[in-house]
């Protein structure tokens, strides 16, 4: 079997799912078990914002920051069967993607460059994600292999067996702790989505006020970035983080937390790691008689829907949904044997209160939990594909 | 089984003093009792009497309060059965007490499994329980065959063997015939003989007069808890002994018929009935008689009983209830035609055993006939009354009462739903002279108004001392029917009938 | 008529002969069968060494934990821990060893410890304290979450490959982890055949009362069966870091716990106790094993899987349910192994009442 | 309830005096509650103002009637899994169908009725008649509503709620004092009007007896298969009511109903109720949802780490179980009580 390389991706899970590693060569990080901070990364990504990536901005899901190209010849071939390794439709983000996926792989279908598409999901089950890989490794015809992974450092072994099988293969989203795949795809991270929004609230909000933090789940490393970042950026700010709950990204239970602190005191910002559940968040303080918050939820319709409606003052920070064309793109620039970034950061920019009505614009026939930036526009699918699911 | 005798005088086992609550109620008043190797001592008592949780304590079931148990000379107390086991003391408990799941070998082995070098060994468990069986003369029972499919007589056989295998010295039995018919209680008989010849001592619990008599060298009394007398047998006669018990005289057991009662239409016409277990039925009974269904375990009398209740079914001939061809497909169905069935288990059957009493009378109405339920409901104080129900109130849980006054909680609950015809399938199982005595009476009040009683019972006493009719059955099949009412009827001709011997049998056929 | 009952009696003799494991085993072979045509008619070979892997290796990590999960189940008891135990294991393994191969052992020897210490917490709880086991393995679950949650962020700790080889090594086309999961069933099925307290597992099961008062020491029996239950999770808290390459948390999410109980009941094992064996447990978990293969190599839509899974389970239940029914109408009064005993006097019965006897007072019966 | 209320029989401490209000083995709950109470008035006096309580009660009416609904499944001896995913699967149709449409409110509304009726039929009579432990048929159900619901809607809710839709879970009456009246609070105490009534109806007592020894109910002319149809049937349509006043409250999300189940069937337990069947009131059911969400609140008034919290509600519930089983096991009743109360059918 396949020894997991030690060398730490140069991306932030990677680094902090390696602490050791990173240990060595970064001094003043903490390693303990599970510490999501790496400053390094942080102030990386952070830099990446103002960098102005390379490529066509009407196609933002080819456009790349800061690209070091690697030359595929080795994997270039007429075979097509492209080969998906899912970790999970199992919310409103990766649905939106995996739709847009389909729509353009389907495009490619069409002009002949994908032959057979075969995808197996793992449902968030790292181990049944691990099988899954094997098992098209195994099957030995996958020309290609995109794996989403479901958590970084456990899929790692899996990956690396896969980039021993000598198939080329293309990690998105999440990541993993190896570069042995010939590009990782992602936007530019957790810890800047996380700094979007903190800082959105630094800037909005008067110093002493009030922060509630809104967390779907504890563990999943591309969330805790964005609220270590978020940490970061509120620790030499003056406001004051009343506390971080974890919701389960479940709208009563957001309901019912904000409503708890609105009922102690004030409330004056929210922060959250991820938009699902914002409206409900909003509701809080409507149904008890407070003024709005100032907020950060996601590119996710119904909270930009509500931010119109209400015309608080709040922010979209955005983690790049149109990222799920990029690996399906990726795999056929391969197989012509076309250079792609090794490490293939895309854009990330959230949707500012000058953008809002625009993309609202776009999306308006979109359903609620649909997300602005999926920029599947173009596709021969839209808007229905997105609309009936 | 060992084999040393020990001298008759010697005393095995002193218990003095023994105090025990529930509840903060005290059900044992120090009690004492002793035993004498090769001795059986019979422990009676009324209903609720406490002689079930005397056995408990000795078997380290419960703990007593207060008293001293010495095996010996030297004082021990058991914390759990295991204890007792180890000491000596096994026991056939009131309560079914094995697992249906297992085979007899496991069941009468259980906790105590032979083992070759740490491992089970099946094979020699079930040589040994068939050693065991051949020993007892039980060639019939086979160790590999698994409890479930044991008839309830069977059952409780196995429970018996598995209390002698322990090769104890001490084996209390409580009411271990009641369930038995005659046949079995014979075996039983000679069994408890072989165990005196080898000294073990024996506390025999039952509510038949008629075995006190029969196996018990002393008798120990036992009234509300608390110790009346011990006496040895040869020295007292049954009615000092339901005297002493009871504290009242019960003039005659089974109390005459109602003056005018008269056979009256007949009300229930089995005809031809038959299923996978009985075959051939034809029964009437009428109003105002009471007809006894009398047979060997497993002869089929009950199954009659649940096939006519529409809890199994007769797939053959035909059900006629005054008259009118029936079809009874569930028990609903028949307590709206106007049947009733006191069922033969009656914790397992009978009641709702964590359900006030007041919850477990009104059940059958508020399951079949709940629009009358509220206004039945009123009848109930009144007929728990009249039946002398002893109970802390209508709000008891039922499990907390004993035999006698459970049983008189399920015939309330049938009363209630004043039937035309009533089912009593082994009524007066494990219940006390009193309560016995009194749900006599009560037949006998039923049949004055009228209503026909369908008599099941193992106990040829009773059989002949109340019904009008006595059917027997044998393998299913009706053996013959025998008529002349109360007292005329002799047990033996009904044994012929039932167990086939003496086919020239002189049971009238009418 | 009884002549009819005694045939009856014996054709029952014989299907009661192929007992519930057995019939499981049978439903494992249809299934094998259905999924193969289906997988052949999508063209594609289900036999494949590469299929034949993945099966294996899809069942070895369910396998462990539903081998413990049988042997509560059969105390009629249940852990719903379990998950969070796996995890919590994982974890322990992988900080534990952290990149060394020389600290393999003494891993291995902390999660031993740590899982059989809350086995014996759920089992006290559940036969000391007598808090219902659904109750009491939910709450302990929850406190080993809370911790998890609290101390660990994400995933952490290295397993050196060494120990990896445990989740990726092969033997021909059986997967290391599959064939030790085997030979812990049939560690587990001895153990159940073999032992007092295998026996006595059974006995609990079926009625702790009478085992009480049969002089077992039932909360011993109890708290065996779980510790044993959380060794078996703990044992596959080892294969997920041996796969993981690491520890992780969140695996208390990807619903073991119901999972391995759905598996023991596939394999016929009674949720009420007293009744079934690690045998079926393995069928069981093989049967769901087939299932996500075929499901996979059919890319059946993963939402799908889930309404198949659900109706397929009850299905199956189901149709043990109705053997049980039968079963019981199936108490013959005369002949049949057991009957017998049930119903002929104590004695040998005299020959002239021997069943199938025309009973001439039978006819003359009655009143007309 | 009075079918299981027990005679005074020893020195009554409080726990007594609310058991032999509430029902056997349900003192604790009761005991717990006030002390949760209590506690959160202490930490923030606040808490205990009119506006604050109401706004409290909204939250907790959907745990509660699903934990009523839940009693009187578990009280007949039987398990409901599947509630959470059907509160999930009711949210998820009201979206789809409803679609923003004032209009179709009534009528969807209507339809998850009987669809809820249908999940209790469906679980009511795989288990009853296919003799399937109910613990695996609503188990499967379990599984079965959250895959189709996902595959119906491609993994993520579509369509919107209408605001009448939203009312009955997040609007009320406006008043003084209180601030609002919610709805949801009125329609909480109609079906505990309902319930307790139909516990002492009949029906109740029927279901009671058939928890708690069913060859005995059948043997006194219960229709067993029928009666706990109806109970399955009474969890799944509470679970509809429950998913309308949650839809309601919060609106809908992916999320929405997961892991509900065991949060209700805790609550039960919590209220004393015995699983297994048989023994507890459903007032004391509630109690315990209602603990719960207390509970809830006051780690939150306490701002206690939102992770360790998990821990602490596992200890207590274990504490709070373990102790109504030593009052309930006084006296040490080995013969008649099992000692250990099963989650499936004697079948
Ligand atoms: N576990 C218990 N909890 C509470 N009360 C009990 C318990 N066991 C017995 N009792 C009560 O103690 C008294 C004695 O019961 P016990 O079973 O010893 O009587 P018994 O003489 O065996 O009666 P029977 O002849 O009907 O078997 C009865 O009032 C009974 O209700
Ligand atoms: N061998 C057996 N195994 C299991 N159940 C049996 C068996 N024989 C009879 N039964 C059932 O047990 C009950 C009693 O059986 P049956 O009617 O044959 O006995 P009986 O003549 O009433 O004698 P008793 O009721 O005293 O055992 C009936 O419901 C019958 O269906
Ligand atoms: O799946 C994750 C999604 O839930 C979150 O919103 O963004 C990051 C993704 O990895
Ligand atoms: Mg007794
Ligand atoms: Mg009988």
């Amino acid at each position: 079997t396949d020894e997991p390389a030690d060398t730490a991706a140069p991306d932030e899970s990677a680094a902090a799912e390696d602490p050791g590693a990173e240990g060595e060569e970064e001094p003043e990080q903490e390693t303990a078990d599970g510490e999501f901070f790496v400053r390094a990364d942080f102030e990386r990504q952070l830099a990446q914002r103002d960098i102005e990536p390379e490529g066509d901005p009407a196609t933002p899901w080819l456009q790349a920051i800061e690209p070091e190209y690697v030359d595929t010849a080795e994997f270039a071939q007429d075979g097509n069967t492209l080969c998906f390794s899912n970790a999970s439709v199992s919310n409103p983000w990766r649905v939106t993607g995996w739709i847009t996926m389909q729509q353009q792989v389907e495009v490619l279908q069409q002009q002949g460059l994908i032959g057979e598409f075969r995808v197996s999901d793992a449902a968030d089950d790292d181990n049944q994600q691990i099988s899954d890989i094997q098992a098209f490794i195994d099957a030995g015809d996958c020309n290609a292999i995109i794996i989403s992974p479901s958590t970084t450092a456990t899929l790692t072994p899996a990956v690396e067996a896969a980039c021993a099988s000598g198939v080329p293969v293309i990690v998105f989203d999440r990541g993993v702790n190896t570069d042995c795949m010939v590009t990782f795809i992602h936007p530019i991270g957790g810890y800047a989505y996380g700094a979007d929004a903190a800082e959105f609230l630094v800037d909005n909000l008067e110093p002493g006020s009030t922060v509630l933090a809104l967390r779907i789940l504890p563990g999943v490393d591309v969330l805790e970035n964005r609220w270590a970042a978020a940490q970061e950026i509120f620790a030499d700010s003056e406001l004051e983080v009343l506390g971080d709950e974890f919701t389960g990204g479940d709208g009563a239970e957001i309901k019912n937390i904000v409503t708890q602190y609105l009922q102690r005191g004030e409330v004056d910002g929210i922060w959250m790691d991820a938009g699902d559940g914002a409206v409900a968040a909003i509701e809080a303080f409507e149904d008890t008689g407070n003024d709005y918050p100032v907020m950060a939820g996601e590119d996710e319709l119904s909270f930009m829907r509500k931010w119109q409606e209400t015309g608080m003052t709040a922010v979209a920070p955005v983690y790049s949904n149109f990222q799920w064309r990029t690996p399906i793109l990726a795999a056929t620039m391969i197989w012509a044997g076309e250079q792609v970034p090794s490490e293939w950061v895309l854009p990330q920019d959230e949707i500012t209160e000058a953008e809002r009505d625009d993309y609202l614009e776009r999306n308006a026939d979109m359903p609620a939990l649909h997300y602005a930036k999926f920029g599947g526009e173009d596709l021969p699918g839209f808007p229905a594909a997105w609309q009936d699911r | 089984m060992s084999s040393d005798v020990v001298s008759p005088a010697t005393t095995l086992l002193r218990m003095s003093g023994i105090e025990k609550s529930f509840l903060g109620v005290q059900v044992l008043h120090g009690v004492d009792l002793d035993l004498r190797a090769g001795e059986v001592h019979a422990l009676i008592g009324e209903n609720g009497a406490g002689k079930s949780t005397l056995m408990k304590i000795l078997a380290g079931v419960y703990q007593a309060d207060g008293g001293t148990v010495e095996l010996d000379g030297q004082s021990v107390r058991f914390e759990h059965p295991l204890q007792a086991q180890q000491a000596g003391v096994s026991t056939v408990f009131q309560e079914f007490n094995l697992l249906p799941e297992r085979t007899v070998a496991e069941n009468v082995f259980l906790g105590r499994e032979p083992r070759r070098n740490r491992l089970v060994d099946a094979g020699r468990m079930n040589a040994d329980t068939q050693a065991l069986l051949t020993d007892l003369g039980l060639t019939w029972l086979r160790p590999e065959t698994r409890v479930r499919s044991l008839s309830v007589a069977g059952q409780q056989i196995v429970e018996i063997v598995k209390a002698l295998s322990y090769d104890a010295r001490i084996i209390s039995m409580d009411e271990p015939t009641a369930a038995l018919a005659d046949e079995e209680v014979e075996l039983l008989y000679r069994l408890i003989a072989t165990l005196k010849q080898r000294g073990v001592a024996i506390l025999y619990v039952s509510h038949r007069l008629k075995e006190i008599f029969d196996l018990s060298d002393r008798v120990t009394i036992l009234k509300d808890g608390a110790l009346v007398d011990t006496v040895a047998t040869a020295d007292i006669t049954s009615d000092e002994l339901v005297r002493k018990m009871v504290g009242r005289p019960i003039s005659s057991f089974f109390p005459d018929k109602v003056p005018g009662t008269e056979p009256g239409d007949v009300r229930l016409e089995i005809r031809q009935g038959g299923n996978e277990q009985v075959d051939g039925i034809d029964l009437t009974v009428r109003g105002g008689e009471i007809v006894a269904l009398a047979g060997l375990q497993g002869s089929g009398r009950t199954e009659i009983a649940h096939a006519l209740f529409g809890v199994d079914r007769f797939t053959r001939g035909e059900v006629l209830l005054d008259g009118r061809p029936v079809t009874l497909r569930s028990p609903r169905q028949a307590v709206r035609s106007g049947l009733a069935l006191v069922t033969e288990d009656r914790k397992g059957e009978g009641l709702v055993l964590n359900q006030s009493v007041a919850a477990n009378a009104r059940l059958v109405l508020d399951a079949v006939l709940p629009r009358r339920a509220a206004q039945g409901a009123r009848r109930i104080p009144g007929i728990l009354n009249s039946l002398e129900l002893v109970s802390r109130g209508s709000s008891q849980e039922v499990r907390f009462l004993s035999g006698g006054n459970q049983q008189k909680v399920v015939l309330a609950k049938w009363l209630a739903t004043e039937p035309k015809v009533i089912v009593l399938d082994e009524p007066t199982r494990g219940i006390d002279v009193g309560a016995k005595e009194r749900v006599y009476t009560l037949m006998r009040e039923l049949s004055a108004q009228g209503v026909a009683i369908l008599m099941i019972s193992s106990e040829l006493p009773e059989v002949i001392g109340m019904a009008d009719r006595v059917v027997v059955l044998r393998d299913g099949r009706i053996a013959g029917q025998l008529t002349g009412g109360p007292g005329d009827i002799g047990e033996e001709t009904v044994m012929a009938l039932a167990t086939g011997h003496d086919a020239a049998t002189n049971g009238e056929q009418s | 008529m009884s002549r009819a009952v005694a045939v009856a009696g014996s054709t029952r003799t014989a299907r009661r002969r192929l007992g519930a494991t057995e019939l499981v085993w049978l439903a494992l072979a249809g299934v094998v069968v259905i999924g193969a045509i289906l997988v052949a008619v999508d063209g594609h070979n289900l036999f494949s060494t590469a299929n034949t892997r993945d099966m294996l290796t899809r069942s070895s990590l369910l396998g462990f934990v539903a081998i413990g999960q049988t042997l509560v189940i059969l105390c009629r008891s249940l852990d719903l821990s379990v998950g969070y135990v796996m995890a919590l294991c994982s974890l322990i393994a992988a900080t534990t060893m952290n990149g060394d191969p020389a600290r393999v052992p003494l891993a291995i020897g902390a999660v031993l410890v740590v899982a059989a210490l809350i086995g014996l917490t759920n089992g006290l709880i559940i036969s000391v304290l007598k808090v219902n086991p659904f109750i009491a393995t939910l709450g302990v679950g929850l406190i080993i979450k809370g911790y998890l949650d609290t101390e660990y962020q994400g995933p952490a700790g290295d397993v050196p490959s060494s120990f990896q080889q445990f989740g990726y090594s092969r033997i021909g086309p059986v997967p290391l982890s599959t064939i030790v999961m085997l030979a812990v069933a049939v560690a587990g099925i001895l153990f159940l055949r073999k032992t007092r307290t295998g026996y006595h597992m059974f006995a609990v099961g079926g009625s702790e009362d009478v085992s009480r008062l049969s002089g077992i020491r039932t909360g011993r029996v109890i708290v065996t069966a779980h510790v044993l239950c959380a060794v078996a999770a703990g044992l596959a808290g080892l294969l997920l870091a041996a796969r993981f390459g690491t520890g992780s948390a969140l695996v208390y999410d990807s619903g073991y716990d119901l999972d391995s109980i759905a598996a023991v009941v596939l394999g016929g094992t009674l949720l009420m106790g007293g009744r079934g064996g690690i045998g079926g447990t393995i069928a069981g978990v093989l049967i769901l094993a087939v299932l996500d293969t075929v499901f996979n190599i059919l890319e059946v839509d993963p939402f799908f899987k889930d309404v198949l899974r659900g109706v397929i389970i009850v299905a199956a239940v189901a149709i043990y349910a109705r053997r049980q029914i039968d079963r019981k109408a199936s108490r013959v009064r005369f002949g049949g192994d057991g009957g017998s005993g049930g119903s002929a006097p104590p004695g040998p019965p005299p020959p002239d009442s021997a069943p199938g006897d025309p009973v001439p007072a039978g006819s003359t019966g009655g009143t007309k | 309830m009075s079918a299981t209320t027990q005679q005074p029989s020893r020195r009554p401490s409080v726990g007594d005096l609310l058991a032999r209000l509430f029902g056997g083995g349900s003192g604790t709950v009761f005991a717990l509650l006030i002390v949760v109470f209590a506690w959160i008035f202490i930490v923030n006096p606040s808490f205990a103002e009119p506006p604050s309580l109401m706004a409290f009660l909204k939250q907790a009416a959907p745990l509660m009637i699903l934990a009523i609904g839940q009693y009187f499944v578990i009280v007949s001896g039987e398990f409901d899994l599947s509630v959470g995913s059907l509160v999930g699967a009711q949210v998820v149709i009201a979206a789809a169908l409803i679609d923003g449409e004032e209009g179709r409110t009534v009528p969807v509304i209507l339809l998850m009725l009987g669809f809820g009726i249908l999940v209790g039929l469906v679980n009511g009579l795989v288990t009853t008649l296919l003799k399937v432990q109910s613990f695996i048929t609503t188990l499967g159900m379990m599984l079965v509503l959250y895959g189709a619901i996902r595959l119906w809607t491609g993994g993520a809710p579509t369509g919107a709620l209408s605001e009448a839709f939203r009312q009955p879970g997040r609007g009320g009456i406006d008043m003084a004092v209180v601030r609002q009246l919610p709805w949801a609070l009125m329609i909480l105490l109609g079906i505990v009007i309902v319930a307790v009534a139909v516990m002492r109806s009949s029906y109740g007592r029927t279901l009671m007896a058939t928890g708690d020894n069913e060859r005995a109910a059948g043997f006194a002319g219960v229709r067993v298969w029928r009666v706990r149809t109806l109970a399955f049937v009474a969890s799944s349509v509470m679970a509809t009511l429950a998913a309308i006043l949650i839809g309601g409250y919060a609106g809908v999300t992916a999320q929405v109903g997961q892991g509900l189940e065991f949060t209700a069937i805790t609550a039960v337990v919590l209220g004393g109720v015995v699983l297994g069947g048989g023994k507890g009131s459903v007032i004391a059911a509630m109690a315990g949802a209602l603990t719960l969400e207390a509970l809830f609140v006051l780690f939150n008034q306490l701002s206690l780490p939102s992770t360790i919290r998990p821990a602490v509600q596992g200890v207590i519930i274990i504490a709070a179980v373990a102790y109504a089983a030593r009052e309930r096991a006084r006296p040490r009743h080995h013969q008649e009580v099992p000692t250990q109360p099963q989650p499936a059918t004697q079948s």
